[in-house]
């Protein structure tokens, strides 16, 4: 019982895991994919912080009379992930506003039909 | 009584995580789904204030419910609001996440159970760090230690990383200009409430920067509730008002004058010939080094954060609504 | 303060604040010196630190002052050194090359932060290849990929932009892997430094955690280095970036994750357990001939020269993992080998094709008729890169496929070296469709010779030179890669 | 008792994000996620007391400020999607 | 002592009570302005009875300062938001229940919800074409 109990907080996290990986790929509409993008960055974080936790440590911030606390080196990798993951999002938010003028939606399936008869007409146009 | 309160709590956070993304992959109204992304980065921070992780907790609340909520609205209002159902593709999706799955499950089944102390993880370089905290570097937040001090690097490396972003989005979208003639139309009771919020969230960014020593808080966190507050302004009194306060030419400016107080104080520590980041060459005493070394560190980063926040939220709200009709 | 000790970190510190320096002045021409004189510091930086190698092996530099596993520690050996070499020759050359370019394709409010996105990528690069932290290898992978992003979607063409999105999901899915692994590897062993990890993980290399590490590593990496199966983002991203960005992104991005898959197969997991145990290196194999015909084979149906050169590009990073599948001594060396004349074949390459969208603004094929006159000088340096690509001999493709060839057979692989044979020949193909339409189709009239800026011309030349050079006196990169290879195969330096 | 309030507030939660799942119109999801912001602050509040949180008020603090410029945000920029509001 | 003791339980317990017949009251109300004013009502009070059980639990202590602050923060923020978005449900279009129809057909919830139905048919057609 022991055994599942311990492991419960993983499974939950790599469930969010794959929902998160599945709404990028089924997801067809590009702000929803970079949702789930975050969604999968997050759980990615919630499962290094799961590592750290020791039951009935203490948050690590030294306070006297105090000695058992959870490990503070996942915290400090996830501080900076959690960066990395806001610049990504707003690098690709960026990104989709630029889509969204320049091919008029912001829908994978009609970008790539757009591109796709934009190849067509500059392969066989005439040089100059 | 505390043991199983902290089960149950620790179930029901995760009971609402799975249910909130399972209703994000539904609902087709992107603006629901901004907003229950703005709730699921709420609910992961009070998991991470469970797990014991407090800074995790105010950073993940602060940058993923603030601020990312707030740039995707501004990218909604860019773009269109509903997903176009019909092209779904799960059946390619499946599979692909299936196998993933299954390679996670694999590789968890090894993993020592969730919170015992004897797992590897806590015998090898955590009480080392704990340990030289006390002696070497004597600040109470051991995680603001090792991110400025024994891993500076790492969060050199980050203050680029959001400098970097910072630039790529003014690339692509520019500055923005406003004049636009729909401001939002006044609104007295919000106007006259929110000014002393302004002052409250000010100050309390700076409490948060200068708390980074003892408690939960440190240069990012503090970078975003100032930057939050500005948005704040902007959103209550207009955009024409907030760039008056603080012009969008001067922030890449700020962000790049951030990543360059981290380096020299970096480079500060060549001069003695000790390595790059080596805070104990900055003074006399070697933790009054440290000190002064986090102090700065934290400011420049702070800093960095604070312009390209601001910057990122004005390229977006200085754009355009482009309609096709 | 002498420079010497400080070299490891000041190679990667210097572009990163003379990228914040850029920004702060916010002028056009003062941003190119920037660029230019931090490239030639790297370069110098990179020389020397080869030397130093050759003398002590191993440079280790803790920053922070803090030991090895408690802070993070940048370790440079031979291969680090190779890598350095690469990256910082081609940033060099491009920065040459970038003023012109730059002025011509980017619009004007964009270049300074051109050049700064410019030397992010190059910082974020470097910082990969000295670091000896695991987690410090994703951070800098993440500052190089968000410039990448960035610089790609300034490509005149609107399908730059979808190109560069395409690239945003599949390289963070990557860079999320990669992360995925790195904690999977953490919570087994407890450190994160690249040195203290080869040391833990045997002894919990038989446990299911330390698998799927791997697999989630290799796969991460895979999607940043186009690794057969992961490769669908490079053509798109390389077509439509601008010339100068993909000039340098196809000499040294892809090189550096494959530097990263070598620096996590064989230092970190070992040879016997990534290569052996875990069937990857017959994985390898069947990716890298794969990767080769299928390059070679969708590369001549291109209509667009850029197109065709990134697939052509894909199809040699094919033949750098064919030769690390061989998990032979000779096969590291080829593939060492190959990783540095790559650089130089498609350095080439893709800057005359710049010269080339400076002068008509479009690189397809159809514009291209009769440039053999009209542009001799780009079209001769072309041609040199297109020889040094099919591997004639006296240019540097013919030592790293004379070293392959020489390894498969060894492995007493004949049949892999007769791919490797046609390959050649639809390499031939390709390049013989771009020369055939140069020199032997008339120029459109009233095309006269074009006046082509100097600066560019240099850089073109320097680049095809070094191909030829490398082809006959391979001392310099065949000593570092041997070098690289019996201190990787020692494992203990 | 505290535990009996932590329960409470569990609750409300769970019923809060039920009717931000359910919400016919744009509105009632607003309500909901503001409101389950509010409880959320009044959950840390709570619990950071009961099980010993550490500077459980500075994130609480912190809570109600990201959720009140969240809403605004939102609000704001709903704006002009709504049938009488001329688009900007 | 135990008066405090006790004092603390009471207040947790009101606050407790009335926070969750907020919630309740917004699953069960059936239109959109009663459900705000169910909400709100209810959080705004059910917060300060709860944050001062708590502030008497803990004593004189520097979080009791910092709790005050958080009761004076909430206290304004909470009408606020209450405020704004009713002004802008009203400024939106959503049409209390009982203007609508006559009281006897607007008591079952499910008509309420076609109100909204048409009202997010005619946003869906707002996204348009690529301009040739």
């Amino acid at each position: 019982m022991n055994e599942i109990l311990g492991h419960f907080n993983y499974g939950i996290v790599i469930l969010l895991m794959m929902m998160g990986l599945y709404i990028v790929i089924a997801s067809s509409n590009l702000i929803k994919k970079l949702i789930g993008i975050s969604v999968f960055q997050v759980s990615v974080f919630i499962l290094y912080i799961t590592f750290g936790k020791i039951t009935g440590g203490n948050p690590p911030i030294i306070v006297d009379n105090v000695d058992v606390y959870s490990n503070p080196l996942p915290h400090v990798l996830i501080l900076t992930a959690i960066v990395v993951g806001v610049a990504t999002t707003s690098v690709g938010l960026a990104l989709i506003v630029r889509i969204r003028e320049a091919y008029g939606s912001t829908d994978e399936d009609d970008i790539n039909d757009i591109d796709k008869n934009d190849n067509f007409y500059l392969k066989n146009r005439s040089t100059t | 009584m505390i043991a199983n309160l902290e089960l149950v709590i620790d179930i029901c956070l995760l009971a609402f995580l799975i249910m909130i993304v399972f209703a994000s992959i539904k609902i087709t109204d992107l603006f629901a789904v901004t907003m229950l992304f703005g709730i699921f980065s709420f609910v992961s921070a009070l998991l991470f204030l469970d797990l014991d992780a407090v800074d995790v907790a105010f950073t993940e609340a602060a940058v993923g419910a603030g601020f990312t909520t707030v740039l995707m609205l501004s990218a909604l209002r860019l773009t269109t609001r509903f997903e176009n159902v019909k092209h779904r593709h799960s059946l390619l999706g499946l599979p692909i996440v299936i196998l993933t799955g299954a390679a996670l499950l694999y590789g968890v089944a090894d993993f020592p159970n969730m919170g015992d102390a004897n797992a590897p993880i806590h015998h090898h370089l955590a009480p080392d760090f704990i340990r030289l905290t006390q002696q070497k570097i004597d600040i109470p937040n051991i995680v603001t230690a090792v991110l400025a001090s024994f891993r500076g690097y790492d969060t050199f490396g980050e203050t680029v990383v959001i400098f970097s972003a910072g630039a790529a989005v003014l690339m692509l979208l520019g500055m923005g200009h406003v004049e636009r003639k729909q401001e939002p139309e006044k609104n007295l009771i919000l106007w006259v409430v929110v000014k002393p919020m302004i002052a409250l969230i000010l100050i309390f960014g700076l409490y948060v920067q200068f708390h980074g020593d003892f408690g939960a808080g440190g240069g990012f966190q503090a970078g975003v509730i100032f930057a939050s507050g500005f948005i704040l302004y902007s959103l209550v009194f207009g955009e024409t008002y907030a760039r008056k306060v603080i012009p969008a030419t001067i922030l890449p400016r700020l962000s790049a004058l951030g990543v360059l107080i981290y380096g020299v104080t970096g480079l500060m520590s060549l001069i003695s010939n000790k390595p790059f980041l080596d805070y104990n060459a900055l003074s006399s005493n070697p933790v009054g080094g440290q000190h002064l070394g986090i102090l700065l560190v934290e400011a420049g980063v702070g800093l960095a954060v604070f312009s390209t926040i601001l910057l990122i939220y004005y390229s977006f709200s200085g754009r355009e609504v482009i309609h096709y009709e | 303060m002498n420079l010497m000790t400080h070299l490891p970190v000041l190679i990667v510190v210097v572009p990163l604040l003379s990228a914040a320096l850029c920004v702060l002045f916010n002028n056009r021409k003062s941003a190119w010196l920037i660029t230019l004189l931090a490239s030639f510091f790297c370069f110098y930086a990179s020389i020397n630190l080869i030397q130093i190698v050759q003398e002590v092996d191993v440079i280790i530099y803790s920053v922070g002052g803090w030991e090895a596993p408690l802070g993070i520690e940048l370790r440079i050996d031979a291969l680090n050194a190779l890598m350095l070499l690469v990256l910082s020759g081609s940033a060099v050359l491009v920065s040459i090359y970038a003023l012109k370019s730059v002025e011509k394709e980017i619009p004007v409010q964009n270049q300074v932060l051109f050049y700064t996105a410019l030397l992010l990528v190059k910082a974020g690069l470097i910082g990969i290849c000295v670091t000896g932290d695991a987690f410090n290898i994703f951070v800098f992978l993440e500052i190089s990929s968000i410039s990448t992003y960035a610089l790609i979607s300034l490509g005149h063409d609107r399908r730059a932009l979808h190109a560069s999105y395409q690239y945003l999901i599949m390289g963070t899915i990557g860079a999320t892997f990669i992360l995925i692994g790195i904690g999977f590897m953490y919570v087994m062993t407890g450190t994160l430094n690249i040195q203290d990890l080869s040391q833990r993980l045997p002894v919990v290399a038989d446990t299911s955690a330390i698998r799927a590490a791997f697999a989630f590593l290799t796969i991460g990496v895979g999607i940043k280095a186009a690794m057969l199966p992961l490769h669908q983002w490079l053509p798109n991203a390389y077509a439509y970036s601008p010339s100068v960005v993909s000039t340098f992104l196809a000499a040294t991005a892809t090189k550096v994750a494959i530097y990263v898959l070598i620096r996590f197969q064989l230092s970190l997991f070992g040879i016997e357990f990534s290569l052996l145990q875990m069937p990857f290196n017959k994985i390898l194999m069947i990716l890298g001939t794969i990767g080769i015909l299928g390059g070679s084979v969708s590369a001549i149906y291109q209509s667009n020269v850029k197109r065709m050169l990134a697939y052509s590009s894909v199809a040699q990073i094919g033949y750098i993992l064919l030769a690390i599948g061989l998990a032979s001594e000779p096969g590291f060396t080829a593939a060492l080998l190959h990783i540095f004349n790559h650089a130089l074949m498609k350095g080439t390459l893709f800057m005359a094709l710049g010269l080339i969208a400076f002068r008509f603004a479009s690189t397809e094929l159809s514009v291209m008729s009769g440039i053999g006159k009209t542009m001799p000088l780009t079209m001769a340096a072309f041609l040199i890169g297109g020889l040094s690509l099919i591997g004639v001999p006296g240019t540097a493709g013919f030592i790293s496929k004379w070293y392959l060839v020489t390894a498969l057979l060894d492995a007493s692989l004949w049949p892999l070296a007769l791919v490797i044979l046609i390959a050649s020949v639809l390499t031939l193909i390709y390049i013989g469709r771009v020369i055939e339409v140069a020199y032997f189709q008339p120029a459109p009239e009233g095309i006269t010779q074009q006046k082509v800026p100097k600066s560019m011309l240099v850089a073109l030349w320097i680049f095809a030179l070094s191909n030829i050079y490398f082809g006959l006196y391979s001392d310099i990169s065949l000593g570092i890669s041997s070098l690289a290879v019996n201190q990787l195969m020692g494992v203990t330096p | 008792m505290i535990a009996a309030a932590i329960v409470a507030l569990l609750i409300t939660l769970a019923l809060t994000l039920i009717r931000a799942f359910m919400g016919p119109s744009i509105y009632d999801r607003i309500l909901a996620v503001n409101s389950f912001g509010t409880k959320t602050v009044l959950f840390i509040v709570v619990g950071g007391h009961a099980l010993g949180w550490f500077s459980y008020v500075d994130i609480a603090l912190m809570y109600a400020l990201v959720n009140f410029i969240g809403t605004l945000a939102v609000m704001r920029f709903f704006e002009q999607y709504s049938p009488h509001g001329e688009r900007s | 002592m135990i008066i405090i003791g006790w004092l603390s339980d009471v207040c947790l317990l009101l606050g407790g009570f009335l926070v969750l017949t907020g919630a309740v009251g917004l699953l069960r109300l059936p239109d959109f302005f009663t459900r705000l004013h169910a909400a709100s009502v209810t959080e705004t009070l059910g917060a300060v009875l709860l944050i001062i059980g708590i502030m008497l639990d803990t004593g004189l202590m520097l979080d009791t300062a910092k709790l005050i602050l958080l009761i004076c923060v909430m206290f304004i923020a909470n009408p606020t938001i209450t405020h704004g978005l009713c002004r802008a449900a009203a400024h939106g279009g959503i049409k209390p229940a009982m203007e609508t129809k006559s009281p006897m057909q607007n008591s079952t919830p499910s008509d309420s919800k076609n109100i909204y139905e048409n009202q997010i048919q005619t946003e869906t057609g707002v996204s348009g074409k690529a301009p040739k």
